[in-house]
């Protein structure tokens, strides 16, 4: 189990940059994902939380090349065949890769082209990969159908014709065609009702032991993560600034965002939420700083805070990026 | 990114109404079938095709006879009892002749109705030779006078004395299919351009976005005169008339190109596009199964809406002089031939009819291509 | 921002330069040159003055070769601000042409607020009650004003005010204060003739923005933050006002752009049937007498105009709506 | 040895009586009132010692009053030719029948009609008050026309069957004409339009645009932006009367009736006003002209002169307004326009010719195009009625290109040859030619190919032409004939043409009248800007050593019309120009189809001393020499 299957090195993203040329001056852009760094084990559920805006999401799309990263590595490890850079394989490896690799998006709706029928959107992947058709097909995406808790007739519908918890598990299901490995669910059961939210989780759990697959979470909803995250990574303006066992994580924040994220959670109260330490302050997401990036948001941030930017320690199993790491 | 889209639930409630096995273009006719308008609309286009299509069996004369007995006619109501010979009436459906005078110190002639004169008219009867659809001899025709040497004009005659309506009949070939072939040289290039630069983007996108703007900037109608100037004068009507078609859908492929590049450009980063890619199709695949079908209802919309433009383009170039030339005619032709305050005078018909008609035309693609955009993306709310 | 600009600034050099030479090539296309016209013209006297004509060639360099033209009549453009002389009224192009773009422009620009004021409530009310008797009404009209030729309607308004008011045609004045300074009485005169063209011209490009207006709204006013806003209670105008009307104005704004060739295209006719003194009947009649370094700098002036518009155009959309300025 | 020959008119001796007493001169209230302010001098002083008394056409008139007109923004100067521009040193009587003093007050012609003297008026004056006597003729004569720079080729008019004229200067008030040969023609030529060179230079104010008579000329050239040299500059300040050149330069003094007062093209309006040293008076003693000044408003379109003319906007004009397609709408408008109509006798030899290429470059088109029987064929083809009664309401006759029934050279043969409407005659004469027929009922060439003629037709005169060869083409394929339709505009018909690269067009030709002896271009092969029938030959007719030698038929032509230009007396010259006519009759050049009947032009109502009816021809430019003693009733213009 303690196989990594997932190995990411330095992984920055930079928006709008330009290097200057005959027509425009010289850009910084945006830094979305700025050095970040972490491995996913075989089999496990890695949760990736942080405000929108953080970088999750941009920080999934890197790693499944839907955007091509600024720099750094992705090494996707599958069980069979060689370790891979997907940060840059050619195209014709990342199609092989992405059977094995593939991801649940947030949006049900958006995801499923509502103009192909269920057997054609959920059995895209296999239609290409393994030449599927007809009969062949129908069995496949029936099978996938079931599994996932729908009925198979259903292949025949067009998407428009489910509701919004079940066009996720059609999602999931696309996502499961393949036989893929590792998984990744960006806000996988954040556009569903609390009540189907919870259905959909228990579903991916039992898929995961099922199928044997490991799952990059990325959510914004703590409770959500805390649930079936078994480690966390938290994000906050590009960086992870903690990461730790989810019970570590939840018992004891170090961070002090970490902390400001937890002291925001109580749901039933959502006035209390804006009382949240600094959460709700908005400061502009793109400027530079030169120190700590939540040091203006921070009730703890000294002169140090503002000018140098803190190291990576680890405090007793989990890796915090702050100058006062366990002393707070 | 955003919390619950409360558009999809309300999509989802809807949902529930919706017949399981409802494909898009279902729901889209669907739509567009509650645009009452529209609807009938679709009804008015395919008649004027069907006019295009079968125009000489729909009209009453040769379009280019003339009649030195006739020139600037009034229209001829079709009357339905006639006198018998015991002077009672019964039905005959029939036209009553045109008595002549000419006042030659006017230089004007004067057309009165005689009673008298009672020309029967019927259905499928005989006239002037031609060929069905281009094949098939014939010389019957839907609607006209019994006696094939009586001359009726149902929408009165020109300065020559030929008849309106038949020209009428006549231009409506030449006028809706230049809007369908303009259409069609914007829709490949316009489509073309538009998908290379809205999908790779970089240079090439600006390489091309800079033509348009450059285009879009010369002002049209010295564009189309110098071009149509070019045109050698010895080349065949038919030939000329292709070429001018060319010209007038210059003005319709960069607004196209640019809805296209648009659309690209917003769909690219559609998470059902990323989803296709992840699942392993290519660019061009995705184009074709997901691309074109998402925006192909939007572009037909916009190519119902082009060809009225072309349309009156086309009238435009015929009243500077540069459009078609005889004996071709057209909507633009008739038009322009009646563009005088001599017509409004004497013979408003000349001027009314065919605007009219083009008119009606214009106004009914207008409607249903309004109908197909509001039906286009039954998605969309 | 200024970088955007800056970029869309240089991005129009080479745009003005291609400009200029296809322009000339346009112009050049026609077979035959002004001479040929003035010959044409000559010979309705009976005069076959080929001497004349041959003389004049030379004085006017039109027995050049066509790269030799352009270098002349661009380097005088760029160095001396000399676009040329006009052949046809033997004065510098420049004398010729200011007084008419004033006009052309003063017309543009009442039509471009004329296509506001209709377009924009209509769009609206259209939008709002969308399938509502107003709206096919609306709709309707616009699509009568998109589907009548503006020189039919031009010739029959023009007639229609002269025979039921009795008002002298043609122009934007009347006869007798042709030659007359500008007064009170003149202006007064001015404005009962100047609607007439502003109507015509006007018409389709309202109701082609009518329709941009009530589909870019329709899209807007199914938006959640639309439903939300309304959920709070919002009144329905205040609602309006606040979001969707201003994100469905962008094509109002992007109308400055492309109100500048539309017009001198359209107003060609127009004018030319109600005798306007803008550039449009000296553009038709330069075009066909091939009077080509007045037809050449006129369509470059206002292709470099309509250059300019868009620039204008897109800054103040890039201003309004910061996205744009990525895409 | 000369023997004189006295022409002097009536008038002039009239006017000799009248000058004794200078106190009888009247003049405008609107100059009396500027010579009380002393801005200009007495009448008496304006006026030549022997002003032309008119010969009015009704009665002497009464001052006041600005006769308005409607002129086209570009191409529109015959506007101002034709009512102002026309004023030479001699003229048409009204009714185009003799020529009549008019600047020169009498002339003597040698015998022989080589040696033309003229008398000019003395104290006669520009409209800038500058005198005008013989040294401007001859400033015209030596540093114009004879300057090969400004004129590299001379005007027609002051070429004789020689070479061109010589002028001499007698005295300040004589001047000697001499041809150097027979140039009986040259009188009736110098009253047609084209005779104004002679007296249309200032040299007060022209010389200073020439080095000679101006040291400083450079500076000129310079303050003028579109000119390089003094001969450009000089050419756009005295540019030819045809030109809008010469109505865009309002400084150059004229001896015209009224003056502009600012340039053709530049303004919404054009306005001439009354030239205050004009040389003409009544029998009154009024000094002419009646009218104060003319107002030409620029429109667009001819559709706005109409409503125009409706409105009452317009006192008198029949350019524009006078085509038969006009006159029921202005019938019906006559009461709210206040407008009544005048004939024009505009009558060209016809007005509507087939002209096919005799030269053309294509053998086998040559070969069918040149055979008599294929012309007469299509002549016979013509419905001509038709197209009368269709076109022209009824208003004209079936006829050749030829001089017109009443005119002096009228021949009945000449025009009524092959008009009938005949197509088994034509098909019988076209099956001599071109035997054979396609599938469709074509013809087909020698070749073996069907034979097509494409036809270039100019819109200029509405849709006249395009619709008359939309019924030619269909009279030609009733008879096997296929001729194609070319719409094209005015301009580039003229360019096709005179490049010879065309197989036929549709145009009309003058010569219909008196001016058959003058421009005889549809008898006599000529390089024209309208007519172009057989250029090559023409060419040839000019210079041997270019265009193509014609057959002797057409040789002879040439020479029998030079011997019409030399002929000294009317006589000669008419029996000459008979034998020229019967030869071109015999070869039938052209295919006429219709002689119209008079036009017309409309006056508003209280416009007096209006010709009537008027003659117009290619270079007859009436009423230019009549406009003067036009007057409205009541001294103003009806409201």
């Amino acid at each position: 189990m303690s196989e990594t299957i997932l190995e990411v090195r330095e992984l920055t993203k930079t928006f709008g940059a330009a290097s200057g040329g005959l027509l425009s001056k010289k850009t910084d852009g945006f830094v979305a994902v700025d050095s970040v760094s972490f491995d996913v084990l075989r089999g496990e559920t890695f949760g990736i939380v942080g405000e929108s805006g953080s970088g999750k999401t941009t920080l999934g799309r890197c790693i499944l090349r839907v955007h091509d990263p600024s720099s750094g590595s992705v090494t996707f490890t599958p069980k069979e065949g060689e370790a891979l850079d997907l940060a840059d394989a050619p195209l014709d490896q990342l199609r092989k890769a992405w059977r094995k690799l593939r991801m649940i998006f947030q949006d049900p709706q958006a995801s499923l082209n509502p103009r192909l029928r269920v057997i054609d959107v959920v059995g895209q992947a296999l239609q290409k990969s393994e030449g599927l058709k007809g009969k062949a097909l129908a069995e496949r995406v029936g099978g996938l159908l079931e599994s996932v808790g729908l009925r198979r007739e259903f292949m025949h519908r067009y998407p428009n014709a489910f509701s919004g918890g079940q066009r996720q598990r059609l999602g999931i299901a696309r996502a499961l065609s393949t036989n893929p490995e590792l998984v990744v669910a960006d806000e996988a059961v954040s556009a569903l009702d609390v009540s189907i939210q919870a259905q959909t989780l228990n579903l991916l759990q039992d898929l995961q032991e099922e199928y044997a697959l490991t799952f990059l979470f990325i959510a914004h909803d703590l409770a959500v993560v805390e649930h079936i995250c078994d480690r966390v990574a938290v994000m906050y303006r590009g960086q992870f600034v903690e990461v730790a066992e989810t019970a570590a994580l939840f018992g004891t924040p170090r961070h002090p965002y970490t902390r400001a994220l937890l002291d925001a959670v109580p749901v039933a109260d959502p006035r209390k939420r804006r009382r949240g330490a600094g959460a709700a302050e908005p400061v502009d997401v793109g400027a530079p700083t030169k120190g700590c990036r939540f040091a203006p948001r921070c009730p703890h941030a000294t002169e140090i805070c503002q000018t140098t930017r803190p190291p990576l320690r680890n405090i007793s199993g989990a890796d915090v990026l702050c100058h006062f790491a366990g002393e707070i | 990114m955003t919390a619950i889209d409360s558009a999809s639930e309300v999509q989802a409630a809807e949902s529930v109404k919706t017949p399981d096995l409802l494909g898009p273009w279902a729901l889209m006719w669907r739509q567009f079938r509650r645009h009452k308008i529209a609807y009938f609309s679709l009804f008015i286009v395919g008649f004027v095709y069907f006019v295009a299509l079968f125009g000489e069996f729909l009209s009453p004369a040769d379009y280019l006879k003339t009649n030195t007995r006739a020139p600037f006619a009034p229209p001829q109501g079709i009357h339905f009892l006639a006198p018998d010979e015991d002077g009672d009436s019964r039905f005959l459906l029939h036209a009553r002749g045109l008595k002549m005078e000419i006042d030659r110190e006017a230089m004007r002639r004067h057309f009165v109705e005689d009673p008298e004169k009672v020309i029967p008219l019927g259905f499928f009867v005989k006239g002037h030779e031609y060929k069905l659809l281009w094949l098939m001899p014939t010389n019957r025709h839907f609607f006209g006078p019994i006696d094939p040497k009586q001359k009726v004009y149902f929408l009165g005659a020109d300065r020559l004395g030929r008849d309106i309506l038949s020209r009428i009949i006549m231009g409506t070939r030449i006028s809706m299919s230049i809007g369908l072939v303009g259409v069609a040289v914007s829709l490949i290039v316009g489509v073309s351009l538009g998908g290379i630069s809205g999908y790779y983007g970089g240079w090439i996108d600006n390489l091309i976005q800079r033509v348009i703007e450059f285009l879009r900037s010369i002002p049209t109608i010295p564009l189309w005169m110098g071009l149509a100037a070019a045109i050698p004068l010895d080349w065949p009507p038919l030939r000329t008339y292709f070429v001018v078609t060319l010209i007038v859908s210059m003005i319709g492929w960069t607004t196209l190109a640019r809805e296209v590049r648009g659309k690209f450009l917003s769909l690219r980063h559609e998470d059902f596009v990323v989803a296709a890619r992840l699942d392993g199709l290519s660019d061009w695949e995705i184009i074709r199964k997901h691309l074109v079908p998402s925006f192909a209802s939007h572009i037909i919309a916009s190519l119902t809406l082009a060809v009225p433009l072309m349309i009156l383009a086309e009238t435009s170039l015929s009243f500077l002089g540069i459009g078609l030339q005889p004996p071709i005619v057209s909507w633009g032709t008739l038009l322009k031939e009646a563009q005088n305050i001599r017509t409004i005078i004497e013979a408003p018909w000349l001027l009314i009819a065919p605007g009219t008609t083009i008119v009606v035309a214009v106004l009914a693609l207008n409607f249903l291509g309004d109908g197909l955009r509001d039906a286009a993306d039954p998605y969309a709310n | 921002m200024i970088g955007f600009i800056l970029r869309r600034v240089l991005y129009m050099v080479p745009t003005v330069f291609l400009v200029s030479i296809v322009t000339f090539i346009i112009i050049q296309l026609p077979p035959g040159d002004y001479l040929d016209t003035l010959a044409a013209e000559m010979g309705e006297a009976g005069a076959d003055n080929t001497a004349v004509v041959e003389q004049l060639r030379e004085q006017y360099g039109l027995g050049q070769p066509i790269y030799l033209q352009y270098w002349k009549w661009m380097s005088g453009i760029l160095l001396e601000g000399d676009f040329g002389i006009s052949f046809e009224k033997n004065l510098p192009v420049t004398d010729v042409i200011w007084d008419r773009l004033g006009w052309t422009f003063a017309i543009s620009l009442l039509t471009l607020g004329f296509i506001w004021i209709v377009a924009l409530p209509i769009g609206i009310y259209s939008a709002v009650r969308k399938y509502s008797v107003g709206d096919y009404v609306a709709t309707l009209l616009g699509f009568i004003g998109l589907a009548v030729p503006n020189f039919l309607l031009a010739l029959v308004m023009m007639y229609v005010a002269f025979k039921y008011f009795g008002q002298s045609v043609g122009g934007l004045v009347s006869p007798e204060y042709l030659d007359q300074p500008w007064s009170w009485a003149k202006f007064a005169n001015l404005l009962q003739h100047i609607w007439m063209p502003v109507f015509v011209v006007g018409t389709s490009g309202a109701a082609a923005l009518i329709r941009i207006m009530r589909a870019n709204l329709l899209d807007e006013l199914y938006r959640p933050y639309v439903v939300t806003a309304r959920a709070k209670g919002m009144s329905e105008f205040q609602l309006l006002m606040r979001y969707p009307v201003r994100v469905a104005l962008n094509p109002f704004i992007s109308t400055i752009g492309w109100i500048l060739p539309t017009l001198v295209s359209g107003e060609i006719i127009v004018a030319v049937v109600m005798n306007l003194p803008t550039t449009g009947p000296l553009l038709l009649r330069a075009l066909l007498v091939q009077d080509m370094y007045l037809a050449g700098s006129l369509i470059l002036i206002v292709s470099m105009l309509t250059v300019i518009g868009t620039l204008l155009s897109d800054v103040l959309l890039a201003w309004v709506d910061p996205r744009i300025r990525y895409q | 040895m000369l023997t004189k020959r006295k022409w002097t008119t009536l008038a002039s001796v009239i006017a000799i009586a009248v000058a004794g007493q200078a106190a009888a001169w009247e003049e405008a209230p609107q100059l009396a009132e500027q010579v009380a302010a002393g801005s200009l001098p007495p009448v008496d002083e304006r006026l030549p010692a022997e002003p032309l008394l008119m010969d009015v056409i009704e009665g002497p008139g009464e001052y006041g009053g600005t006769l308005r007109r409607a002129i086209l923004g570009g191409g529109d100067q015959h506007n101002m030719v034709r009512t102002i521009g026309s004023d030479n040193m001699v003229r048409w009587s009204p009714d185009w029948s003799e020529v009549r003093p008019n600047i020169a007050k009498s002339w003597d012609v040698s015998d022989d009609a080589s040696k033309f003297t003229f008398h000019l008026r003395e104290g006669m004056k520009w409209s800038d008050g500058a005198p005008f006597t013989a040294d401007d003729i001859m400033f015209w004569y030596e540093d114009v026309f004879s300057d090969a720079a400004l004129t590299p080729n001379k005007d027609s008019t002051f070429v004789g069957p020689v070479g061109p004229v010589k002028i001499s200067k007698i005295d300040d008030v004589t001047v000697e004409f001499d041809f150097g040969a027979p140039n009986g023609l040259f009188l009736q030529a110098l009253a047609y339009g084209f005779g104004y060179h002679a007296t249309a230079y200032p040299k007060h104010y022209l010389s200073q645009f020439m080095p000679k008579y101006n040291d400083d000329v450079q500076a000129l050239v310079e303050a003028e932006p579109t000119v390089g040299d003094w001969v450009q500059l000089f050419n756009l300040k005295a540019g030819p009367m045809d030109t809008p050149l010469f109505w865009q330069n309002p400084d150059r003094p004229t001896l015209h009736a009224w003056h502009l007062t600012n340039a053709y093209g530049a303004t919404d309006r054009v306005i001439a006003e009354r030239n205050p040293y004009y040389y003409k008076v009544d029998s009154q003693g009024q000094q002419l002209p009646y009218i104060d000044r003319i107002t030409y408003d620029q429109v667009e379109d001819v559709e706005t002169i109409l409503l125009k003319a409706f409105n009452g906007e317009i006192d008198y004009m029949l350019r524009h307004l006078g085509r038969p397609s006009n006159k029921a709408s202005l019938t019906d408008n006559m009461e709210r326009g206040k407008y009544g109509f005048f004939d024009v006798g505009d009558l060209p030899a016809n007005i509507m010719i087939l002209m096919m290429n005799l030269n053309h470059t294509d053998p086998l088109k040559r070969e069918v195009i040149n055979n008599k029987d294929f012309r007469i064929g299509v002549s016979h083809a013509m419905n001509r009625q038709e197209v009368i009664d269709l076109l022209y309401f009824g208003a004209g006759t079936p006829a050749q290109t030829a001089p017109r029934e009443g005119s002096d050279l009228y021949k009945e043969e000449y025009a009524k040859q092959y008009t009938e409407y005949d197509t088994d005659l034509a098909n019988a004469y076209l099956d001599k030619v071109l035997p054979e027929k396609d599938a469709d009922g074509y013809r087909l060439g020698p070749d073996g190919e069907r034979f097509t003629m494409v036809f270039l037709v100019a819109d200029v005169f509405g849709l006249q032409y395009p619709d008359a060869m939309e019924l030619i083409a269909g009279y030609a394929a009733d008879v096997g004939l296929d001729f194609q339709i070319r719409t094209t505009d005015r301009s580039r018909l003229i360019e096709l043409h005179t490049s010879n690269d065309f197989d036929a067009y549709l145009w009309n030709c003058s010569g219909g009248q008196a001016d058959a002896y003058l421009t005889p271009i549809c008898y006599v092969p000529t390089i024209s800007n309208s007519v172009s029938w057989a250029r090559e030959w023409a060419a040839w007719g000019v210079d041997p050593s270019t265009g193509e030698e014609p057959p002797q038929e057409v040789k002879d032509i040439f020479d029998t019309y030079n011997q019409v230009r030399s002929a000294a007396t009317p006589e000669a010259q008419k029996e000459l120009m008979q034998k020229v006519l019967d030869m071109a009759a015999e070869q039938f050049f052209t295919i006429g189809m219709v002689q119209n009947d008079p036009v017309f032009g409309i006056a508003r109502n209280n416009v007096r001393n209006v010709p009537n009816p008027l003659p117009i021809a290619g270079q007859l430019w009436f009423p230019a020499p009549y406009t003067a003693q036009m007057y409205f009733e009541g001294g103003t213009n009806l409201p």
